[in-house]
């Protein structure tokens, strides 16, 4: 049996693990895994997909970079009876077996959360964005955005982006601390961003001034939190939606019927 | 009749660093053949692009037919039916032949207006043949040309355009006699039919053989206009330099007895360019190199500096024999090669005076180092600048705003500051004016009084009688004679470049 | 030095003996490979590239270069899918049309008429357009596009995918303008030697102007067929796809310094990528080693394309 | 087209004019702007796309173009910091050096050697560096790197940053080499007229393999700088900054087509853009429009340099 595994892009940690996750569970279950990056373009995708079609692989596990532009693909796949699986992020609409969620807009909501609680509802806070545009930055700034907007002791003094990308995350943040005479929190939009930031911030000598959060728990990030270089991050246990995703792949081939279409993955804040 | 076809008033142009004109004001008479004659930088083609609009004149009028004429842009030239034959050619070298001479009067045919290929090209035959120079496939790229078939080209797109004023600068310079000689016939059926000529030359004599009327430019003034009927060679000269001038070919070096041989050639050969070509060249002697147009002495060049492969044959340099892969080789055993074509393998024209001048030297003294002494490097420069005198505003100028006279001034220098053995000279003087090539034939016997060996390739066969020692003619690729210049006349030397079979 | 015909010639063919090579070499590695369905399926990934490596020849051949291509295909996708909500499909891609023409067209004028170097001025224009992507979709991907747009990029006559029809149209026209008008030799006269053309009375500015007003149309083009493909116009739609361009056009055998090329090579130049791409998920080497894989097989398609001329 | 020499003076100083105004408008537009420790943070920021740069002008200039810097930064940076890990900062140092060196000349040779166009092979390098370090890195950052590297990229000389003085003195050295020494003089001639540079006695192919050398050296230098900075080396560093490179030389007035151009230019090309970034941040323009505002004051910086032209 052949899994294809559609990764939206391998140029971040996050999907690497997941990655990861899956080959390590296709070798426990002795099963082919064909993995594809996409580097974050929905056109690429959509080929990578059509090709994993071609080869007629027997089940597709679909990590979307965006929710409405592979829906097409999703047919595609559907049209050539292959059974599909979406992980992380989910399309909007054709038919998927099974959605192993991890809900970006939710874990913007939880980084508002924690970073609101944190401060005591009171404090200026500056949010580093992802790629304009991409869907993770766009889904994880809204649950941040609208969530810290409730709050009016809590200022967002400035929203710049460094395409999820650490030395980028660490100019800009230099150039906002440059800015900035005042600030009690940063929120990034991935943990490369937080921990470029971290580089910045120590390098102003400012970083009893404020705290990081980040989003993804990558290694270095959980290493940065035990360091106390960064306050949280947002831990979205990208190896168990590899895991869970070769694995529910394997028994749709097989036959079994799951009953769910949807696996939550829970997200928690991790900050130790 | 003499209706006034063409009359610049008052024109001035400056550059930066030089007055390239002087309120210059012509008049040129209709279905004549005026000549414009001056030294190298005197201003000749500046005028001739304001004539037809590729420069913007600085003040003054330009009149066609007595009507004022608003020519402010290239195209505008056209229109009032004056067209210009480059000194340094305007083609695209990535064009074939026919796109080059129909360009932006492309024939079209049907409701679309594609191009009519078949009709360019018959056309571009009829104009060819009618020029009836040497054949010339009309499907070559410009680029794969020699620089006569490029001059050609030139010429024919020029004609083309059935103009009513035609500007030659300086077309012979890149011909042979044959092939003036038939440029000056067509020049007569074109003044037959009403059409007005400019022409430039440094060649003296053509002048007189073609012109009614000659103006002649000094540093960007008009010191006079004349009938040529009026005027003799002298004058013209003296006029033109401003000092008296005596046109004598100077005395050649005498060639020692012991005088040894420091370059041998036996039968090197280059497929479908030239073969089992022969020679031996004493120190201090000047061998002539004569021909037709693609008779194959460029290439013979080329293979010598290590520019072409050879496909058979040997080189020996003072006795021992060698190979010439690249012209740093060729360098190193003392060789230096002015190429015909200054453009293409020359100059770097982006870059200014000094750098292309000492370019070869720096690895040999200049810069032996490394590092580049600056002191010498300008010193050395400055030195060849007074013994060519060279004319430009200042050593940091770009080449490509010299003069054509001056730019082969400045390949000639460049290759003097190599001190080579033996220096092969691929038209030395094409282009540049008769003091300079006095100065050039004079830099030659100087050369070979130090017992440099020298190969003077030219197309002029009169030149080639008055410096060189030994005249070898080629023709399709051989050596087909070798004759003493003491006993020899122009139609010999024509003679045996015209014969096919080796004698 | 001498006799460059000849090269031409290798260089035309040669890139094409690269191609066939490729794949040969993909139909041992992989049965599926040479299947009709597959190269169908190439064929029309090839597509996008292929619309934009069109217009970059023009550009190209004119000696100038359009670095804006991926931001205008993602500007017009957006507008042709924003008016296409309320207006419908003809409208909305009668926009994006516009939009790409506009923009390209814009930057010629820069370059031209500001005397801006084709590089720094499409360099603007890529971060001009793409900025204007974002404030136009407010970052998000404008969807619900009528459900009969679908056709334009995933739509069949018989067999045949529209998108390949529509790129051998567009070729063919390209093919025609480039080869048989006064437009296209003057293309090729600008880009060889601009100051001889001016000379010969050709209005250089204006043909630099169309050369990047037809390389935004073809931007704005491919971004309708994208935005069908993907039910919807992404924001980030294009990015990085200039490259993909030039490459194909220099792939081709085209100059970059401009002057000399040929538009089928460009076609070809598209292939080899597409084909690659392909190729290497169909063999499934592995993601990391395909970056690496892709660049030592460009090499060598290159070599045996060069090695005729010696 | 005429008095080329003119041109080049105002060429040189309008771009100089073009970086004024911008650090004016800035100043207008924050109080925090024109300080010395902002500029000190402008100015180490700078360096990265500095160093590029400098090898880009090379390059360049010999009328080539490097597309793969971006990727041998990784590459060399990655190295670097493996080595790093087991034999010390030292031969890390050296590795990550030799490398980037390496990989440069090995583009060199296919360029020269096998006649590949400059643009397909380094582009060929591009994906195969990329490649590379996604390999030898597995796709995750590099970490746990020696105190005391940190610095190379972190450290002070009094209060300039190292970063600074490293780029300066990369300069000065280069100025001289480019300037003083045969080998620049044969950069130029090179550029300008290859053949002619040929048949005057230069080993043109040494020349191009050299300059790729040095480019890819100065991405070396870069990638570990950058490592330095991080602490950690990013298997996706340095993407997308071959443009960045380009344009600061572009920026600078070099000629794209090689034979023209000075190398303070390309500094300040490089500084136009790292104040434009750092500026954009400063005001807190929104990141949608950040693009649109970059992009037109390029735009702007650029017409005001050429301006003085006419
Ligand atoms: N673009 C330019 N920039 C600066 N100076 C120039 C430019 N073009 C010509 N000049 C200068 O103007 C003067 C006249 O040049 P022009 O080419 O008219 O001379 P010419 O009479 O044609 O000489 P030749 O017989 O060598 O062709 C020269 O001093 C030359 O250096
Ligand atoms: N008129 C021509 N017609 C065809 N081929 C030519 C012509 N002129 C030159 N060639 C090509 O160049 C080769 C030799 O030309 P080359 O330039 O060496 O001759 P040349 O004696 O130097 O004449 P010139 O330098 O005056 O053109 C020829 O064998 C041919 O390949
Ligand atoms: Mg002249
Ligand atoms: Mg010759």
């Amino acid at each position: 049996m052949t899994v294809g595994l559609s990764v939206s892009t391998l140029n971040n940690p996050f999907f690497v693990i997941l990655r990861d996750g899956a080959i390590e569970q296709a070798k426990v279950l002795d099963i082919d895994l064909v993995v594809m990056d996409a580097q974050n373009d929905p056109a690429k995708q959509m080929s990578d997909i059509e090709d994993l079609v071609q080869k007629k692989v027997d089940v597709i596990l679909l990590n979307p970079t965006d929710a409405d532009a592979l829906v097409p693909a999703v047919e595609d796949a559907n049209k050539a009876g292959i059974p599909l699986l979406t992980i992380d992020r989910s399309v909007n609409g054709g038919d998927v077996a099974l959605h192993i969620a991890s809900d970006n807009v939710k874990g913007g909501e939880m980084a508002g959360a924690y970073t609101v609680e944190q401060l005591g509802e009171k404090g200026i806070v500056v949010e580093l964005e992802g790629i304009t545009g991409a869907s993770a930055a766009r889904e994880r700034g809204q649950g941040f955005d609208t969530y810290i907007a409730e709050f009016s002791g809590i200022k967002l003094a400035a929203k710049q982006t460094a395409d999820f990308d650490r030395a980028k995350g660490m100019s800009v943040m230099e150039n906002i601390l440059q800015a900035q005479p005042k600030i009690d929190a940063v929120f990034a939009q991935n943990d490369e961003m937080a921990l470029g930031a971290v580089q910045a911030i120590k390098a102003a000598k400012r970083q009893d001034e404020m705290f990081v959060v980040g989003f993804d728990a990558v290694p270095d990030a959980l290493n940065a939190i035990k360091a106390g270089d960064m306050k949280a991050t947002i831990a979205q246990q990208p190896w168990m939606m590899g895991v869970l995703g070769v694995m529910n792949g394997y028994l749709v081939v097989s036959g079994v019927e799951l009953g769910i279409e949807f696996i939550p993955v829970p997200l928690k804040v991790i900050t130790e | 009749m003499n209706k006034i076809a063409l009359e610049f008033i008052n024109i001035s142009k400056s550059f930066p660093g030089v007055k390239a004109l002087k309120k210059v004001s012509i008049k040129i008479k209709q279905a004549k053949v005026h000549a414009i004659v001056g030294e190298n930088g005197a201003g000749k083609s500046t005028l001739m692009k304001i004539a037809v609009g590729e420069l913007l004149r600085d003040t003054g009028t330009i009149k066609v037919f007595d009507r004022e004429a608003q020519i402010n842009s290239p195209s505008d030239g056209y229109h009032y039916g004056i067209s210009l034959i480059h000194q340094e050619f305007s083609l695209v070298p990535t064009l074939d032949v026919v796109q080059n001479i129909f360009l932006g009067r492309e024939i079209t045919k049907g409701p679309l207006s594609f191009l009519d290929s078949n009709q360019m090209y018959k056309r571009t035959e009829e104009i060819l043949d009618f020029l009836k120079m040497f054949h010339l496939d009309p499907h070559l790229k410009i680029e794969d040309l020699t620089i006569a078939q490029k001059q050609v080209v030139e010429i024919a797109k020029a004609l083309s355009l059935n103009s009513k004023i035609i500007i030659m600068d300086e077309p012979s310079a890149a011909l042979t006699l044959e092939e003036t000689h038939r440029l000056f016939e067509v020049v007569r059926e074109l003044k037959s039919r009403g059409v007005t000529t400019l022409f430039i030359s440094h060649r003296i004599e053509e002048i007189f053989e073609i012109a009614d009327e000659v103006s002649i430019l000094r540093d960007g003034e008009l010191i006079l206009t004349k009938q040529v009927a009026q005027i003799d060679r002298k004058q013209v000269i003296n006029n033109m330099v401003g000092r008296s001038l005596e046109f004598v070919f100077p005395p050649k070096a005498k060639q020692k007895k012991e005088a040894k041989v420091i370059l041998e050639v036996k039968k090197i050969t280059k497929e479908r360019q030239f073969s089992d070509i022969s020679f031996q060249l004493k120190e201090g002697e000047i061998i002539g190199l004569a021909g037709l147009v693609g008779s194959g002495r460029s290439e013979v060049a080329l293979s010598l500096f290590g520019l072409n492969h050879l496909d058979k044959g040997e080189i020996f340099l003072q006795g021992k024999t060698v190979k010439i892969n690249s012209p740093f080789e060729a360098i190193r055993n003392g060789l230096a090669l002015l190429p015909e074509d200054r453009r293409e393998l020359g100059l770097v024209i982006v870059r200014n005076v000094l750098e292309n001048l000492t370019l070869p030297d720096l690895y040999w003294d200049i810069a032996r180092k490394y590092f580049i002494d600056l002191k010498k490097e300008i010193s050395l420069a400055k030195g060849v600048q007074k013994e060519l005198a060279i004319r430009f505003a200042s050593l940091s100028q770009k080449v490509e705003s010299l003069s054509g006279g001056n730019q082969q001034k400045v390949v000639v220098g460049k290759w003097l500051l190599t001190k080579p053995k033996i220096l092969i000279m691929d038209e030395p003087t094409r282009g540049i004016d008769v003091g300079a090539k006095l100065e050039i034939y004079n830099i030659v016997n100087t050369l070979a009084k130090k017992g440099i060996g020298i190969i003077f390739i030219s197309s002029e066969f009169s030149e080639i009688l008055g410096v060189a020692h030994r005249i070898l003619v080629m023709s399709e690729g051989r050596i087909t004679k070798e004759l003493d210049p003491k006993s020899t006349k122009e139609e010999d030397i024509l003679k045996f470049a015209t014969r096919k079979k080796v004698s | 030095m001498k006799n460059l015909q000849y090269k031409d010639i290798i260089r035309r063919y040669g890139i094409l003996i690269g191609l066939i090579g490729l794949i040969i070499a993909f139909s041992i590695l992989s049965e599926r490979f040479f299947t009709i369905s597959n190269m169908l399926i190439v064929m029309r990934q090839t597509s996008i590239v292929a619309f934009l490596g069109i217009g970059m020849t023009f550009v190209i051949l004119g000696a100038g270069i359009d670095l804006s291509v991926g931001s205008v295909l993602a500007f017009s996708g957006a507008v042709a899918a924003g008016v296409m909500q309320s207006r419908g499909i003809f409208l909305g891609i009668l926009a994006g049309l516009a939009v790409g023409t506009a923009l390209g067209a814009f930057s010629g004028l820069v370059i031209t008429k500001l005397r801006i170097p084709a590089f720094i001025a499409t360099l603007a224009m890529m971060a001009i357009a793409r900025g204007g992507t974002l404030v136009y979709t407010d970052g998000r991907p404008v969807t619900g596009l009528p459900s009969s747009f679908a056709f334009l990029g995933r739509g069949y006559i018989g067999d045949i995918p529209f998108p390949i029809i529509l790129m051998l149209v567009t070729f063919v026209l390209a093919y025609i303008i480039l080869k048989l008008t006064r437009f296209g030799r003057y293309v090729y006269a600008t880009g060889g030697n601009i100051d001889a053309a001016r000379a010969s009375g050709i209005k250089v500015d204006n043909i630099i102007i169309s050369n990047f007003a037809i390389s935004g149309f073809l931007s704005g083009l491919t971004g309708i067929v994208l935005s069908s493909r993907l039910n919807s116009a992404q924001p980030t739609a294009g990015m990085g796809y200039e490259l993909d361009a030039i490459a194909a056009v220099v792939l081709g055998g085209t100059n970059l310094f401009g002057g000399e090329g040929e538009l089928w090579g460009t076609l070809i130049g598209a292939f080899i990528m597409g084909i690659l791409n392909n190729g290497l998920n169909m063999i499934n080497v592995s993601s990391f080693y395909q970056q690496v894989v892709k660049g030592i097989v460009i090499l060598i398609a290159v070599t045996v394309a060069q090695s005729g001329k010696k």
